[in-house]
């Protein structure tokens, strides 16, 4: 792959382009570093790839087909922070635990470069076992991740077998669903029929969808007039939403608003079949 | 890692005796059954089979067949219905069925969630509308539950051919769900949004939980606080 | 209407060969088995059954061991896992099972894994320990998300500053993942001994003085690049 990646670098920077060319410490890297180079709008891909500092330098260690024991050091520290470096020079947004591993990195690089310390700094730890220690340990995590995600799972290879009677007993009530429930199953379903994207934005009150229905249920005992499907007691707004939920049910053809002479009281019913003769007298 | 069942295989089997190639086709139908929800037809079968088994639906209708004669004996049987086959419980065991139903209500089904969710955002609307949005068939036990556990109700008909029944919400239902009105119930933008949905639902878990010790919790996660901030969308 | 199995029919076949008896409490199981949308324990289903069928928990046993058997050749399994017994499709049938649904489940992130794999074998633990071992920080979606699954759950808070949770995994997920107890995950792999270790860092010290080639390709001036990388790192 790295391969293949420096080939597309090769024929899309010309001389010309040199300026396109990342820099680092202000020259232009015109030699990649061996190994290493990755188109610059490939990099942030890249970091993507992997879950933090340990898991990119595991990726060193093992591209390279080195035991975690036997790290050169000194070589992927370097491996490491021309990374880091390159990205930083692209301004790409690195999380901070990427050059906190860089800092890291570079004191141990100066122990290895520097003349050995005193013993008395050495008990406090070698900064090389400790990063040697963190990567075991976070290695045996990531395998043991992997492992599990190979795990047969239930609703990806596993389906429960599900059969039932065709009528139970009823003795115990349904328990209600929680809000949280009912509202993410109206999630999905709206996120997968795409409602969402082109459904009004506008709030619609959702009083008005109910008092539809409750309209509708009284208008089956017959036809009533406008003040008998209000009530007064529910103040203005209620009498708003009565009526922006005739309208609606007036506009879907469910209702029909009847006036038989003028002056009569206009009487709200049902809509009846007798919708086709209306249909007749429009022809 | 799993071991499919190739459909060269099933082909292989052809010749000699069809016995075979019955047999796994019916152990495949069985398999669907009874991971399936919902009834499937033979239409059904055929569209989810018959490019990789090469299977007509002559051959779905006699391994259906065998099957239903091998479910002989056990406690669950194949039976046709309206919308196709199914695999059910006999109903000598209902009693002792219904027994877990004692110990513990079941769960809602994810179909009889979504079905009531649409209800209370689409009053009223039609089975068939329902089916419409969810793009499946529904299942005539779900309208008939949510009718019985009084969460919904016809309020009409659509004048449409075949006047469909429209269904509505009831008081039931908000007295259950811990609603004063269904106003209380997010609008659509908050619900597309998680984080708002989230600021949302906790306050109402926090109301309902009567500023309890969850509050406290709600108040401490960052997590909750953060999302709180889309509360404007709510005005 | 309905035609029980009465307990008393059950009771008088126990005489002389107690085998239709475990036939029909093998057939009542499954029943149940088939009908419950949780895993049900030995002790669950004692509880459902004894007063009536007078059985104890080695006859349930008995005619579950009975059940799988006749199960053999079928395309599901009675299994056991954490929370008790189930009938499942056999995994050999997913592939066509999955079929029954457009949508594929999706996939779980590796940094959902690594923590779930760090919540499993260090339990409990606290997010502060996880984020130390994966050497980032711990995206609160992914424990909300685990939360909301069902596979880990609070299961107390660490007595140091800031109280934070400590997390546990959770019968659910054994379920989810067909397993019957933590102990039948692959165990962790081992780590290497830490003074073989330290050994083999100090052979190495003399080797890295001198470096190879692919170190001099590296960069120019290792010096200066090492030192400007904890400079650029301050800005």
């Amino acid at each position: 792959m790295t391969e293949a990646l420096i080939e597309t670098a090769e024929s899309a920077a010309p001389p010309a382009d040199a300026h396109k060319l990342p820099k680092l410490h202000g020259q232009t890297l015109e030699k990649m570093p061996e190994d290493l180079y990755i188109p610059p709008d490939a990099l942030e891909v890249f970091l993507d790839a992997f879950e933090g500092p340990l898991d990119l330098l595991l990726y060193l260690i093992r591209r390279q087909n080195l035991n975690i024991l036997d790290i050169p050091v000194l070589k992927i520290t370097q491996q490491y922070i021309q990374y880091i470096n390159l990205m930083h020079e692209l301004r790409l947004e690195l999380a901070a635990e990427y050059l906190v591993m860089a800092a890291l990195l570079a004191e141990i690089k100066s122990r290895i470069l520097l003349p050995r310390p005193p013993p008395d700094e050495e008990e406090q730890g070698d900064p090389r076992m400790e990063l040697v220690r963190r990567l075991q340990e976070y290695e045996r995590f990531k395998t043991a991740g992997e492992g599990m995600e190979t795990l047969p799972r239930v609703g990806r290879d596993l389906f429960i077998a599900q059969a039932r009677p065709e009528l139970i007993p009823v003795s115990a009530k349904l328990a209600a669903p929680s809000l949280r429930d009912l509202l993410m199953a109206f999630r999905d379903v709206m996120q997968r029929s795409d409602l969402f994207s082109r459904h009004q934005v506008s709030r619609e009150p959702l009083s008005v969808r109910e008092r539809m229905s409750h309209v509708l249920s009284r208008l089956h005992e017959g036809a009533r007039s406008f003040q008998d499907l209000v009530d007064p007691e529910e103040g203005r707004a209620g009498v708003v939403v009565c009526f922006l939920a005739i309208l609606e049910l007036a506009k879907s053809e469910l209702i029909c608003i009847v006036q038989d002479q003028p002056f009569e009281p206009v009487l709200i019913d049902v809509a009846r079949p007798q919708a086709t003769a209306v249909e007749n007298e429009n022809d | 890692m799993t071991e499919t069942i190739e459909a060269a295989e099933l082909m292989a089997a052809e010749n000699p005796v069809d016995e075979s190639r019955y047999d796994k086709l019916e152990r495949i139908l069985e398999a669907l059954l009874l991971a399936s929800e919902l009834p499937l037809s033979v239409e059904q079968l055929h569209r989810l089979l018959a490019s990789d088994l090469g299977v007509g639906k002559g051959d779905i209708r006699q391994a259906l067949e065998n099957l239903a004669r091998h479910m002989q004996g056990r406690a669950a049987e194949l039976q046709e219905v309206a919308s196709g086959y199914r695999i059910q419980v006999r109903q000598e065991y209902a009693e002792w069925v219904s027994r877990l139903w004692q110990e513990k209500p079941p769960r809602l089904s994810r179909a009889l969630m979504e079905t009531l969710a649409l209800i209370c955002y689409r009053q009223p609307i039609t089975r068939g509308e329902i089916e419409e949005v969810r793009g499946v068939a529904l299942s005539p036990n779900i309208i008939r539950t949510l009718l019985e556990r009084g969460w919904i109700r016809e309020v009409g008909q659509k004048e449409v051919p075949g006047r469909p029944s429209l269904f509505g919400t009831t008081h039931q239902l908000l007295d259950d769900l811990n609603l004063k009105s269904l106003d209380d119930l997010p609008a659509l933008p908050d619900i597309k949004d998680l984080e708002a949905l989230e600021a949302t639902l906790s306050r109402h878990e926090g109301k309902t939980a009567d500023a309890g010790p969850a509050d406290v919790a709600a108040a401490a996660d960052p997590v909750a606080a953060g999302a709180a901030a889309p509360e404007a969308t709510l005005h």
